[in-house]
């Protein structure tokens, strides 16, 4: 009963509504900040995917972009934005310095070597800074992950 | 009429006397280090009195990525793509800082061609870093519009970067003794296509936002800072021209072979409002990107064919001594304090002076008294970077 | 330049003792006047309001740790496009527990956060000083980092500065386990 | 004066005022209402319509493991140091192989990982490599779901699989 055609046309659905309405969190941290911008710009359009409403409070975004450095210092806040915002949440990790610390790993005492150790991160988008389009296809790899996930199918049946 | 900005006590708060009793404290609150006017990762707290800031204190170092403890430990060619990460928005105005230091403790000899094709590199960086600016500065005051036109300009220049040096934002490009690869006459003429759009561009951006009369309302008067107040607190670049007093390193100090070129500097005159307010530090970027348009199409008439790169040793050891050189960028007066030891590989010590890290420590003297909407204007004008900050 | 400065500033003030510090190229390197530290105040006050070389701007402040004594730069500007000077005022700090200077926000503004930024990287506090605190690293932050022999904490309020699992530490010791493997294998041979 | 005097203003300046703010905002508003027509649509559809990237773009490290004689000059120049070279010596009697310009290799290549979350794709590598087997390829697509992906072995099979997926310049 599990992977009936009911929940999984209902899963597909909610799936379709929700991968491509994802609103970002204006959350620039440095230099990738910039080019997330040029991605929301004329250009390399993010609105194309649902993505280019930046929501400037947590609440109402579901989706935090952190794109830049994470210092030890800016690590506890980045933790607090992501427990306010809204239950199905997701995190794109851009950069080399969000990914793993980029440049700065080496001597950067005060810089937290990947978000990863204070955030759950759903894709990683490396470059430094990745290009628009690195960033739209991460994106995209975001939308591939909602696009199967299984909502309804592990909810409602309790012993799947 | 009252003192806007004694930094010692704070506002008092004008209640009129009916709700005196009403005992109602200064409110804290946090222009967070998440927020969408401040341009990155800077909190500021502000104490309010019902709409308008008693007092501001800056609170910086949420990107402070240990930059200089880095320097001691990287060659000297290693430094370069740490120095772009500086002030990312100006990215060739650092490089070429930092390589005329190093220049001039070495004694190198660059080429003339790689010292016209620096300058004609970090004009164009100017003004993609002012329509940056301008972009950002709109949607801070809240129109939409101008930021997307100026993005779309500042792609353009942001391709010919990538043509040339192959990144489109840290370019790792204006290297010690002369440049990475050379621009193809294709390249040339298609910046000087460039400068003619860019020309209406500018014509059309003062009519969409300089004087329209909401931004003018939103931007004269607010946020006064005198000439006194600027030289006080070491404030350059379009702040202190903003504020009315004519200095331009390029003018007044010449490095590279800026005395051969001619332009002018753009300096707040208070056709609209008053010298040192928002709108004139604005007008004044507006200015700069016309002025560097002429400073390209000069140094492309004196282009002419020469090798790019001068003559640098293979490893490079660098004699015991220190230096310190300062060059305009577009947020203002950069400068690098270089310490070295005899026949050491890498700095001693390199420590980065600046213009966004002064500019910022006159929020506390400007804020008294302001509404929050004009402080966030206040902000925005003063249009700092905060790699260029907490380094 | 320096010359004639040096010999102004002990002229007016007593026990200064301002020695030039001449480079043999000026072309390449900056020479500079070294003071006494406990005079520093003095001195900045005087070449700001003396009328025939006057610097009326600090442009930066910036510290320089030599193992054996710390160095205190500042770097004094005249904003007059008729007369524009610059001058390298050093000043040097032998005791590394607790170093203090007396600070010149009395005479020039901007020295409020570039002196806490020296007192954040390398330790040296400043005497009256309106608001002596980090500026760049937080505040519960130990140590100060661009000291030479400075060594970074183990974690900082639950997150690890280094981690081990991110600093590819297999990668680096790939040559090392191959030499292991192949001495297991001849082992095992004999 | 920052908070601003409250003053009566008369009624010519009131409606010059207002008919100054309704003007300049209309002729904004003209401006961007002329893009409708007058200016050619400047967004590019990424996934259908790809931009033709220059020559020297720098996007991901590539490395020809067959041409490298592991100088580990590359490695040296990095200034964030995530490049791992291992190599061996040949056993003696061995024929020695030559790369594409005629370099002989005399160690044999047992490692060649660059991590690319660290990477700062600053290029200084690409300068140094003696014999231009390590360049920088276009390829900008390669978001991962896990960190650990993104450590490239360039001796691993699939590696050569991508090779000949992305347009080599």
């Amino acid at each position: 009963m599990q992977d009936g055609v009911v929940l999984t046309t209902l899963d597909e659905f909610l799936n379709w509504g929700r991968k491509n309405s994802l609103w970002p969190m204006t959350f620039g941290l440095a230099c990738c900040a910039i080019e997330m911008m040029a991605t929301g710009a004329a250009k390399y359009d993010l609105e194309r995917f649902g993505c280019g409403a930046f929501m400037a409070t947590p609440r109402r975004a579901d989706l935090m972009i952190v794109a830049g450095t994470v210092t030890l210092k800016m690590a506890t806040r980045v933790k607090v934005l992501y427990e306010q915002m809204a239950e199905p949440k997701y995190v794109i990790s851009m950069g080399s310095c969000a990914n793993k610390g980029g440049p700065y790993w080496q001597y950067g005492y005060h810089v937290l070597k990947g978000v990863d150790e204070v955030v759950p991160v759903d894709v990683y988008v490396p470059g430094c800074p990745p290009r628009p389009e690195a960033l739209i296809e991460g994106v995209m790899t975001l939308q591939k992950k909602i696009a199967n996930e299984r909502l309804l199918r592990n909810k409602w049946v309790k012993h799947a | 009429m009252q003192t806007r900005w004694d930094v010692g006590e704070p506002h008092k708060p004008t209640i009129n006397t009916r709700t005196e009793q009403l005992k109602s404290d200064l409110l804290t609150l946090n222009m967070g280090p998440q927020h969408p006017a401040t341009h990155g990762v800077l909190r500021i707290e502000i104490w309010t009195d019902s709409e308008i800031v008693a007092h501001a204190i800056p609170h910086i170092g949420y990107l402070h990525r240990c930059m200089e403890k880095h320097c001691e430990n990287l060659d000297f060619r290693g430094v370069i793509p740490f120095v772009d990460r500086l002030d990312y928005l100006a990215s060739m105005n650092m490089e070429w800082n930092y390589a005329m230091t190093i220049e001039k403790m070495l004694g190198t000899e660059v080429p003339r061609r790689a010292e016209l094709l620096r300058i004609l590199t970090c004009e164009l960086q100017r003004i993609a870093s002012h329509l940056m600016a301008f972009g950002t500065y709109a949607i801070d005051l809240g129109a939409f519009s101008p930021f997307l036109y100026a993005f779309d300009y500042r792609e353009k220049i942001l391709r010919l970067f990538e043509e040339v040096s192959g990144a489109r934002l840290l370019y790792n490009y204006i290297w010690i003794g002369g440049l990475w690869n050379d621009w193809s006459p294709e390249q040339i003429s298609r910046v000087t296509a460039f400068c003619d759009d860019m020309e209406e561009e500018a014509k059309k951006y003062h009519e969409l936002l300089s004087m329209n009369k909401i931004f003018i309302a939103r931007t004269a008067h607010v946020g006064v800072m005198s000439v006194q107040d600027c030289i006080d607190f070491g404030a350059t670049g379009p702040i202190l021209r903003g504020a009315g007093m004519k200095w331009d390193l390029r003018k007044n100090e010449p490095y590279s072979l800026y005395s051969e070129f001619d332009f002018d500097v753009p300096v707040g005159t208070g056709e609209v409002g008053e010298p040192g307010d928002c709108w004139n530090r604005y007008i004044v970027r507006m200015r700069e990107v016309v002025e560097s348009i002429k400073i390209i199409r000069q140094v492309i008439e004196k282009l002419e064919p020469g090798s790019i790169m001068g003559k640098v040793p293979k490893v490079m050891k660098l004699p015991e001594g220190e230096v310190y050189f300062r060059s305009e960028c577009p947020r203002g007066e950069l400068a690098f304090h270089l310490v070295t030891k005899q026949d050491s590989k890498e700095p001693f010590r390199l420590k980065v002076r600046s213009p966004c890290f002064t500019h910022t420590s006159m929020l506390p003297r400007v804020a008294p008294g302001q509404m929050i909407a004009d402080f966030v204007a206040t902000v925005g004008s003063i249009d700092i970077v905060l790699g260029e900050i907490d380094r | 330049m320096h010359k004639e400065l040096s010999d102004l500033i002990n002229r007016n003030v007593t026990g200064a003792n301002a020695v030039a510090y001449l480079t043999a190229d000026a072309k390449k390197f900056d020479s500079s006047i070294t003071v006494e530290t406990s005079h520093i105040y003095k001195v900045v006050e005087f070449l700001k309001t003396n009328k025939t070389t006057s610097f009326n701007s600090l442009h930066c402040i910036s510290g320089v740790d030599y193992t054996d004594y710390m160095e205190v730069c500042y770097m004094l500007t005249n904003y007059d496009p008729s007369a524009v000077r610059n001058l390298t005022l050093k000043v040097r700090v032998t005791d590394r527990v607790n170093a203090a200077i007396d600070s010149v926000v009395g005479q020039f503004v901007s020295a409020d956060f570039l002196e806490r930024e020296v007192y954040d990287m390398f330790g040296i506090k400043f005497n009256n000083h309106p608001d002596m605190r980090r500026i760049l690293c937080p505040d519960d932050w130990e140590g100060f980092p661009l000291r030479k022999d400075y060594v970074a904490q183990k974690d900082y309020n639950g997150m690890t500065v280094y981690p081990d699992n991110k600093m590819n530490m297999e990668d680096r010791e790939f040559i090392v386990r191959q030499n292991m493997i192949k001495k297991a294998q001849a082992e095992k041979a004999q | 004066m920052n908070t601003q005097v409250h003053h009566t203003s008369s009624v010519k300046e009131y409606f010059g005022g207002l008919w100054d703010g309704i003007y300049s905002s209309l002729k904004g508003m003209w401006i961007t209402f002329r893009y409708v027509w007058a200016v050619a649509p400047v967004s590019i559809e990424y996934p259908e319509v790809r931009e033709v990237l220059p020559e020297r773009a720098r996007m991901r490290l590539f490395n020809d493991a067959l041409n490298c004689i592991s100088c580990t000059q590359c490695a040296m120049a990095c200034p964030v140091d995530c490049i791992y070279i291992a190599s061996e010596k040949l056993p003696e009697g061995s024929e020695i192989k030559k790369t594409s310009n005629g370099q002989a290799i005399r160690l044999h290549l047992t490692q060649f990982t660059i991590d690319t979350a660290l990477c700062c794709y600053c290029g200084l590598c690409t300068t140094v490599c003696p014999t231009e087997c390590l360049t920088h390829s276009h390829d900008y697509e390669f978001s991962a779901y896990t960190i650990d992906s993104m450590k490239y072995d360039y001796l691993a099979p699939d590696i050569v699989a991508w090779r000949d997926r992305i347009v080599k310049a």
